[in-house]
C-alpha cells in the first residue's frame, strides 16, 4: 500500500499544530519522521491513526482518499501505531496473550467461548518468533519497559500490517534491546510493510531508514534520501540553527566529596555498591537495562528500602527512608517515567514545578508566596525553553520533549547538591538535548555531582567524568578518563551475556 | 383471604420461646414496643429473640424464614408492609409455627391473632382534635410520614377522610418529612416561608411534631398554631404540658409491647385468645396528659415520662 | 491441582473469609449448617447475588452503578401494575424491558456525556425511587398472578426458584466476562479505556451493555422480591446498591477497574448472607448488626487485600510502595 | 474583569444553573426572594455545606468518605450524652475530638491498609450507625445544655449563628485549599500520588489529614443538627453523605481527583438547598420531589459538563475523543 498525507491541518484551540504537512511512504520503505519536541510528530501519528480527526488536509491511500472516523477505521487498513507513551496503550492487568489479541475479532480461539490455552500457544509461537520468551500468562504491568515494548510491536503483528508507525520507541530501550527492535523493523520491511519511524536519534535515522521528513512548527522543513543527507544539514533543519557540538563536556570536578556509598546492597537487586561522587563531577551509572541501575539510584532516593550500606552526603548520613529526607538532604531524583511517577499532568505547570520545593515559596500560616512562585517559574521556564502555551496550562498539552524539561525544571528548583539523574533526555530532542547538557554543566560548575544514568550509551560516555559498569547487580567495572568508550561501557555491561 | 378457624386451634407447646420480628428499630416508638414486650416476657418467663427489619419487607421476610428454622413457639411479627406481611405469616403456617402480628394487619395468612392500633382511627382522631382546637374553621399543613409505608398511608387517609367534614378547614400544604426530626425541621421552616399564617398543623408522628414545634418556635408561633402529633413520646407530652403543642393521639407504645406478650404467652399456654385485638389511641391534650403520664408510670414505662410530669 | 481453583483458592481470599464464618457459626449454632437453614441463606443472598453480579460488569469497567436499588423497585412496581391486567409473560417482559431501559440510559448518561457514573446513576436512583412512589401512590402494588408468585415461592427438586435463577445467572454472566470476546473488552476498557479505545474497542457500547446487563439483573431481582412477598413495594429495593457493591469488592473486584471476577461476587454475597442469618441464629442485638457487619466487610476487604494490609495496619512503615505491583488499585477509590 | 471571578463564571456553570432555579422560583412563588427565607435556605443548608466542605478535600484526594452522615450521628449522640454531665465546651471537645477520630481511622484504613475508600468508609458508616444507635438504644438525647442550643437557635446580627459557621467554615477552608501548601499537596496527591510521593509529599498524611478534616466538619455540623432540635438522633446522618457528595459533584469536582473547588462546592451545596425549598414552597407533590431533585442534578452536572455534553447527548457522534482535551476526569468514576 501506498499512504498519502496530503497538507494535513491540526490545531488545539487556537494553538495550530500542524499547518498542512504533506508525507508520503510506501509498502517496504521507512520513513523517519524527525523534528523537534513540539513539532508535532505524534499529532500526525494521531491523525493518521484516526484517533484525531484533521482541521484541514486529508489522508489518501493507494490514490483514493480516505477519512478516518476513529482507530477502527485505521486499522482495517492495516494501519497500526505504537504511540510514543506506548504504555498508556497497554492493559496492565491483562494477560500478554489478552494483550496481543485483545481486538482479535475472528472465530480463531472458539466461536462463542474463547479458548485461553490456544491464545496463549499463539502468543508463545508469536513471540519466539521475535525472539522473546515471556509466560503468556504473565501480567504486562510486570514486565519490563523493554519487554512491554516489544508485546507493542508484536500486538501490531497480530494484526494484517500494511503500515506501522513506531513513535520513538527506542526511548526506553538500551542498545542491545534497541538492536532487537531494529531487526524487526527490518524484518517487517522486508515483508513489505510500510513503516513510519519517529525518533530524536539521528544514528538511528540513518541506520534504518530509506527517507527522513523533518517537522518544524507544524511544516515540513526537509524532506528526503538518507542516502544524499548529513546528520549536520538535519540538525539545522529541526532546531532551525546549526547546533555546532551536541555534547558539551566541561570537566567541573573538585576535591570535596558530595555523596559517599558505601556496602549499599538491596535483596535480589543489587549488592556491594561503593562509589564516591565529587562535588562538580558527574558519574555515570552503566549496565544493561535490569542491571540494578535505576534501583541504586531509587534506593538513594529513598524510594526502595536497602538491606545494607551507608550513604554519606557532605559528611553527614544521608540514608534516606522517604523522598522528603532525600530531598531535604540535598539530593533530588529524576526518573525515567514522567508521565507514571514525574508529573501531574492534570495540573499546571507552575505548580508541577514548584511542587519538590514548595517549601521556599511558603509564607506564614502555609501560605503559598504567588508573587514569588510566578517569578522564580517565569525565569526557569525562560531558561529551559519550555515551550507550553503558557505556565498556567496543564502538562498534558505539552509535547513529550517539554514534560521532559519541565521535569528536569522541577528537580532545580529544589536546589540540590547531589542530583540523580535517569535516562533525562528521554524523549528529547537534539537542540533540548544540548540545552540540558548544558545546563548539567551549569550545575557541574555550580559543585552539584550528578549520578547519571542512560540508556543513551554516547550520551553516557561523553558526559561522564568517569563511568561504574553495573552487571547484575553488582560493580563489574570502573573506567577512568580513557577507558570511558562506549565498547568498554557495552563489552563489561554484557561480559556475563557473551 | 381471611385467617380461617384451621390455623387458630390452640395446641399447648412446652416451648416458652418467641421470635419478634420489629418492622424497625430506628424509632422511638418501636424501641418503646420492645421495650414493653421484653418486660412483660421476663415476668410471663419466655424467652424472647429480637429481630429488626430496617422497614425492609425482604428483611422482614429473610428474618421470618431463619426465626422458623429455629422452632420458635410462636413467631410474633409486625410487618413492615400488610401486603408483604403476608409472606411472613404464611411462611410460618407452613412450618406449622403459630404466628401473630401485630401494629398492623397482614392481608393474608392464617393468623392465630392480632393486636394493634388503628392507623385510620388514628389519623381521624387527630382530625378531630385539630378541628376542635380551631374551632371548626382555618388552614392547616398536613406532614406525612414515609412514603410507601402503610403507618404513613393509612394515618394520612383517616386524617384527610375526617378533615372532609369541616369543610371550613383548607390543608394549604401536604409534605412529607419521612418520620424525621431534623427533616420536618427543615420542610416546616420552608412551609412556614409560603404560609406564615396558618392556623395548625398534624404531624403524622411526634418525632415530626418535634421537628415542627422547632420550626414554629423560631417564629415564636408555639402555641399559637396549634399542633397535633400522633404516638404521645415522651418529648411531646412535655411539649403538651408546656402548652406549646395542643395534642397528641397518644398510643402508648409500651401498652403494646405488653399486650403482644400477654397474646403470645396465652398462645404458648394453649389458651383461646380473641382474633383481633384493636387498641385506640387517646387523644392527649393538656387536660389529660397529667393522667396520661400517671397511666404510664403505673404499666412500668416511666422512660417515656418526661421529668415534668414524673411526680 | 486445576490451576484455575488453585488461583480462586490463592487469589480469593473471600473464600477463606467465608469458610471462617461458616465454621464459626457451625460450631456455635446448632440449626446453621441444616440443609433447610442454608436454603435460606441461599434464597436471602440470591437478590444480592444478581444485583452484585451485574454490578460486577460495570465495576470492572471502572463505572459503578449506584441506581440498581431504585431499578428494582421501579421495575417492580411496573411489573405488578401491568400483571393486574396482563398474562405472566407480558408482565415479565416490560418488568425486563424496564429494567433494560433505565440501564440504557445510565450507559447512554455515563458514555455521551461523560458524566462520572457515580453521580449518573445517584441522579437515575433518586428519580426511579420517586416515580415508583408516584406510580403507586405509595402504596405497595398486590400481586395475584400464581405463575408469577412461583418465581418467588416454588421450588424445584427441593431447591427454590429464586436459587435456581441465582445458579443460572453466575454460570451464564460468569462465562460471559469469563471466556468471551466481550468480557476481554470489559477488562480492557476498565484496565484501560485510552488503550481499549486507541485499540479499536468500541468502548462506548460495551459501558452500555454493561448498564443495561445490570439493568435487567435488578429487573430480575425485583421479581423475585415481588414473587416472594406477592406485592410490589416502591421502596423494595432501597439500600440494596450498597449491599450489592459490598459483595463486589469483598470478591476482590477492584473499583479501580479492569481486574475482578464473577466467582468472588458470589461468595461476596453469600458471606453478607451468612453473616446476616448467623446474626439472626444466634439472636445478636439489632443494633450491633450493623457493627457486626462493617466489622466482617472490613476485615474480609482487608484479607483480600491480603496479610501485608494487616501487617501494615500494626507496623510503622508504610506498606510496600505500589510501584511494586502494577497499577495496584487497592491504594484509592480512583487511581489506584 | 477580576480574572478569579471570570474563571468562576466561565468555568463554573454551577453557579448558572443556582441563579437559573433561583430566576424561575423568584418568578413562581412570590416568597422565594425575601431575605427571610433566603436565610432559611442558608440555614438549612448548613449543614450540607459543611460536610461537603470536608468531602471537596477528600475528593479531590481521588477518595471519597461514605461515613460522614454517620459520623454526625454518631458524634452528635455522643455530644449529647455528655452534656448531660459535662459543660458546653466539654460537649464541644468531645464531639470534635469524636468526629476527628472517626475521621482518623478511615484515614489510617485508607493508607495504612490501601483500602478502597469507598468499601472502607462503608464499612466505617455501618459501624458508626449502629453505634450510634446502641449508644442511644434508639431513642433520641435531649439536649437542655442553652449555651450548647444557641448554636442552632441564636441569630448574630439577624443571621442564625449555622450560617455565620459556615461562612467561615467556606472561607478557612477555601483559603486552605486554593492558597496554602497543604491544599496543593491535596492537588497534586489527588492528580498523580506517585509522582506526588517522588516530589517529596507525605501522601499518606495528607490523606489522613483530608478524612480528619472531613469528620471534624462532621461532627460540626452534628452540633448544628442536635442544636437546632435541642435534641441528638442517631439517624440524624443518614443519607446526608450522598447529598454532600452530589453537592461537590455539581459544583465541578471530579471524582477522578486532582481537580475541583470549594466555591464550586458551596453553590453545587446551595443549588440541591434551593430546590429542596423551592418544592415546598410550591407544595410540589412529596413522590415527585424526588423526581425533580434527581433531574436537577443530572442537569446540573451536565451543564458543569459543558455545553458540548448537551449536543453530545442527542447527536449521532460520540463526544470529543478524551485524549483531544487531556486528563478529563469526567469520563468515569476511576480513571477518568
Ligand atoms: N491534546 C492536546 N491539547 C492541546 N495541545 C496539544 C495536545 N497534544 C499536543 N498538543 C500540542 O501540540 C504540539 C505538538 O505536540 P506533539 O506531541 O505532536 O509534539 P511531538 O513532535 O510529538 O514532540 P515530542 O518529540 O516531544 O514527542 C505541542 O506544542 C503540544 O503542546
Ligand atoms: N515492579 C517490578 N516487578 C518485577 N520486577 C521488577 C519490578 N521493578 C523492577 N523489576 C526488575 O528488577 C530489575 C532491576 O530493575 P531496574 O529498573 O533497576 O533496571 P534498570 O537497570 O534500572 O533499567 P532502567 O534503565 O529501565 O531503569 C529488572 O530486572 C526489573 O525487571
Ligand atoms: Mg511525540
Ligand atoms: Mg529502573
Amino acid at each position: 500500500m501506498r499512504l498519502h498525507v496530503n497538507g494535513v491541518v491540526k490545531r488545539f484551540g487556537d494553538n495550530t499544530v500542524l499547518d498542512g504537512v504533506d508525507l508520503e511512504v510506501g509498502a517496504g520503505e521507512v520513513v523517519a519522521l524527525v523534528g523537534e519536541n513540539g513539532a508535532g510528530k505524534s499529532t500526525l501519528t494521531r491523525v493518521i491513526s484516526g484517533a484525531y480527526r484533521p482541521d484541514g488536509g486529508g489522508l489518501a491511500i493507494d490514490g483514493d482518499p480516505v477519512s478516518f472516523r476513529h482507530p477502527d477505521d485505521a486499522m482495517a487498513h492495516g494501519i497500526q501505531v505504537i504511540y510514543q507513551e506506548f504504555r498508556q496503550n497497554l492493559f496492565p492487568n491483562l494477560s500478554v496473550a489478552e494483550n496481543l489479541f485483545v481486538r482479535e475479532e475472528g472465530r480463531r480461539f472458539g466461536k462463542t467461548l474463547v479458548a485461553k490455552a490456544k491464545m496463549a500457544e499463539e502468543t508463545t509461537k508469536l513471540l519466539s518468533g521475535m525472539g522473546m520468551h515471556i509466560d503468556p500468562r504473565a501480567k504486562v504491568g510486570r514486565l519490563r519497559v523493554a519487554e512491554q515494548q516489544l508485546v507493542e510491536i508484536a500486538k501490531a503483528m497480530t494484526h494484517r500490517l500494511k503500515l506501522l508507525i513506531l513513535d520513538e520507541p527506542t526511548a526506553a530501550l538500551d542498545g542491545q534491546e534497541s538492536e532487537e527492535l531494529f531487526r524487526q523493523v527490518r524484518r517487517l520491511r522486508a515483508d513489505g510493510v510500510a513503516i513510519v519511524y519517529i525518533t530524536h536519534r539521528l544514528d538511528e535515522v540513518f541506520a534504518l531508514a530509506d527517507r527522513v521528513v523533518v517537522l518544524r512548527d507544524g511544516i515540513v522543513a526537509l524532506s528526503g534520501r538518507t542516502t544524499e543527507l548529513e546528520a549536520p544539514g538535519l540538525v539545522a533543519a529541526m532546531v532551525g540553527r546549526t547546533v555546532d557540538n551536541l555534547f558539551p563536556k566541561q570537566g567541573n570536578g573538585r576535591e570535596e566529596i558530595a555523596l559517599s556509598v558505601r556496602g549499599l546492597g538491596r535483596a535480589g537487586v543489587f549488592t556491594g555498591i561503593d562509589f564516591d561522587v565529587h562535588a562538580g563531577e558527574i558519574l555515570g551509572l552503566g549496565g544493561v537495562l535490569g542491571s540494578g541501575r535505576g534501583d541504586v539510584l531509587r534506593a538513594l532516593f529513598g524510594l526502595d528500602r536497602v538491606d545494607a550500606g551507608t550513604v554519606t552526603a557532605a559528611g553527614k548520613p544521608a540514608l534516606a527512608r522517604s523522598p522528603a529526607a532525600a530531598i531535604r538532604a540535598g539530593i533530588a531524583y529524576l526518573t525515567p517515567d514522567r508521565q507514571a511517577e514525574g508529573l501531574c499532568v492534570g495540573r499546571p505547570v507552575r505548580e508541577n514545578l514548584t511542587l519538590a520545593a514548595l517549601a521556599g515559596y511558603t509564607g506564614p500560616l502555609g501560605f503559598v508566596r504567588r508573587r514569588k512562585e510566578k517569578q522564580a517559574v517565569a525565569e526557569l521556564v525562560e531558561q529551559l525553553h519550555v515551550r507550553a502555551a503558557s505556565t498556567e496550562v496543564v502538562v498534558s498539552t505539552l509535547s513529550g520533549g517539554n514534560q521532559q524539561k519541565a521535569l528536569f525544571g522541577k528537580w532545580l528548583l529544589t536546589e540540590p547538591t547531589v542530583l540523580l539523574l535517569e535516562e533525562p533526555t528521554r524523549g528529547v530532542d537534539v537542540g533540548a538535548k544540548a540545552e540540558i547538557y548544558r545546563l548539567m554543566n551549569e550545575l557541574t560548575a555550580r559543585g552539584v555531582a550528578i549520578v547519571l544514568v542512560s540508556s543513551d550509551l554516547p550520551e553516557l560516555v561523553e558526559m561522564s567524568d568517569r563511568v561504574l559498569v553495573l552487571r547484575q547487580g553488582r560493580i563489574a567495572a570502573h573506567l577512568h578518563g580513557g577507558e570511558v568508550t562506549q565498547e568498554a561501557v557495552l563489552h563489561h555491561a554484557l561480559e556475563a551475556a557473551s | 383471604s381471611r385467617p380461617s378457624n384451621a390455623a387458630s386451634t390452640p395446641t399447648a407447646t412446652n416451648n416458652k420461646s418467641a421470635t419478634l420480628i420489629m418492622s424497625t428499630l430506628n424509632n422511638p416508638f418501636f424501641v418503646s414496643v420492645k421495650n414493653g414486650a421484653q418486660a412483660e416476657a421476663t415476668r410471663k418467663g419466655i424467652k424472647l429473640d429480637i429481630q429488626n427489619a430496617n422497614n425492609s419487607d425482604a428483611t422482614a421476610l429473610n428474618l421470618a424464614t431463619t426465626a422458623i428454622t429455629n422452632k420458635p413457639g410462636i413467631l410474633i411479627v409486625d410487618p413492615v408492609g400488610s401486603q408483604s406481611g403476608t409472606a411472613e405469616v404464611s411462611a410460618a403456617n407452613q412450618a406449622g409455627v403459630p404466628v401473630m402480628a401485630f401494629d398492623r394487619q397482614p392481608a393474608g395468612g392464617n393468623l392465630t391473632t392480632f393486636v394493634g392500633y388503628d392507623a385510620t382511627q388514628a389519623g381521624k382522631n387527630a382530625a378531630d382534635g385539630l378541628a376542635k382546637a380551631l374551632g371548626g374553621k382555618g388552614t392547616i399543613v398536613e406532614i406525612q410520614g414515609i412514603l410507601g409505608t402503610n403507618v404513613a398511608q393509612d394515618r394520612s387517609q383517616g386524617f384527610r377522610a375526617e378533615m372532609t367534614k369541616y369543610p371550613q378547614i383548607t390543608t394549604v400544604a401536604t409534605q412529607s418529612a419521612n418520620f424525621d426530626r431534623a427533616t420536618a425541621l427543615d420542610v416546616m421552616t420552608n412551609i412556614l416561608q409560603a404560609h406564615p399564617d396558618i392556623n395548625g398543623v398534624y404531624a403524622a408522628n411526634d418525632e415530626m411534631a418535634m421537628g415542627v414545634l422547632a420550626a414554629l418556635k423560631a417564629r415564636n408561633l408555639a402555641g399559637t398554631v396549634k399542633l397535633v402529633g400522633n404516638d404521645g413520646i415522651s418529648d411531646a407530652l412535655a411539649a403538651i404540658n408546656d402548652g406549646q403543642m395542643y395534642a397528641t393521639n397518644a398510643e402508648s407504645a409500651y401498652a403494646l409491647g405488653e399486650q403482644v406478650i400477654d397474646r403470645a404467652a396465652d398462645v404458648l399456654a394453649g389458651k383461646q385468645v380473641a382474633r383481633n385485638t384493636v387498641l385506640q389511641g387517646e387523644l392527649v391534650t393538656k387536660d389529660g396528659v397529667e393522667a396520661y403520664a400517671q397511666h404510664l408510670i403505673s404499666i412500668g414505662d416511666a422512660a417515656d415520662v418526661p421529668a415534668g410530669l414524673k411526680s | 491441582m486445576n490451576p484455575r481453583l488453585r488461583t480462586v483458592l490463592t487469589e480469593l481470599r473471600a473464600v477463606w473469609m467465608l469458610l471462617l464464618v461458616g465454621i464459626v457459626l457451625t460450631v456455635v449454632s446448632p440449626v446453621f449448617l441444616t440443609s433447610s437453614n442454608l436454603l435460606n441463606v441461599a434464597l436471602a443472598t440470591s437478590v444480592t447475588a444478581l444485583l452484585a453480579s451485574g454490578q460486577t460488569f460495570v465495576i470492572i469497567l471502572g463505572e459503578i452503578d449506584l441506581s440498581v436499588g431504585a431499578v428494582l423497585g421501579f421495575s417492580a412496581i411496573i411489573t405488578a401494575l401491568v400483571l393486574r391486567s396482563q398474562p405472566t409473560v407480558v408482565g415479565l417482559l416490560v418488568g425486563l424491558a424496564i429494567g433494560a431501559g433505565c440501564g440504557l440510559v445510565n450507559g447512554l448518561l455515563v458514555t455521551r456525556t461523560r458524566m462520572p457514573s457515580f453521580i449518573a446513576t445517584l441522579a437515575t436512583m433518586s428519580i426511579l425511587g420517586g416515580l415508583a412512589l408516584q406510580l403507586s401512590q405509595g402504596n405497595p402494588v398486590a400481586v395475584t398472578d400464581y405463575d408469577f408468585q412461583n418465581i418467588g415461592q416454588a421450588r424445584a427438586a427441593g431447591v427454590p426458584v429464586p436459587v435456581w435463577l441465582m445458579i443460572v445467572v453466575f454460570v451464564v454472566s460468569g462465562l460471559l466476562l469469563a471466556r468471551t470476546r466481550f468480557g476481554r473488552y470489559v477488562y480492557a476498557t476498565g484496565d484501560n479505556g485510552e488503550a481499549a479505545k486507541l485499540s479499536g474497542i468500541p468502548v462506548h457500547r460495551v459501558k452500555i451493555w454493561a448498564f443495561v446487563l445490570s439493568g435487567l439483573l435488578a429487573a430480575l431481582a425485583g421479581f423475585i422480591v415481588t414473587a416472594r412477598l406477592s406485592t410490589a413495594e416502591p421502596t423494595a429495593g432501597t439500600g440494596l446498591e450498597l449491599e450489592a457493591i459490598a459483595a463486589v469488592i469483598i470478591g476482590g473486584t477492584s473499583l479501580a477497574g479492569g481486574r475482578g471476577n464473577l466467582i468472588g461476587t458470589i461468595v461476596g454475597a453469600f458471606i453478607l448472607g451468612v453473616v446476616d442469618n448467623g446474626m439472626n441464629l444466634l439472636n445478636v442485638s439489632p443494633f450491633l448488626q450493623d457493627v457486626v457487619k462493617g466489622g466482617v466487610i472490613l476485615f474480609a476487604v482487608l484479607l483480600d487485600r491480603n496479610a501485608t494490609a494487616f501487617r501494615a495496619l500494626f507496623s510503622r512503615r508504610r506498606p510496600p510502595a505500589p510501584t511494586a505491583e502494577p497499577a495496584s488499585p487497592q491504594d484509592d477509590l480512583v487511581r489506584g
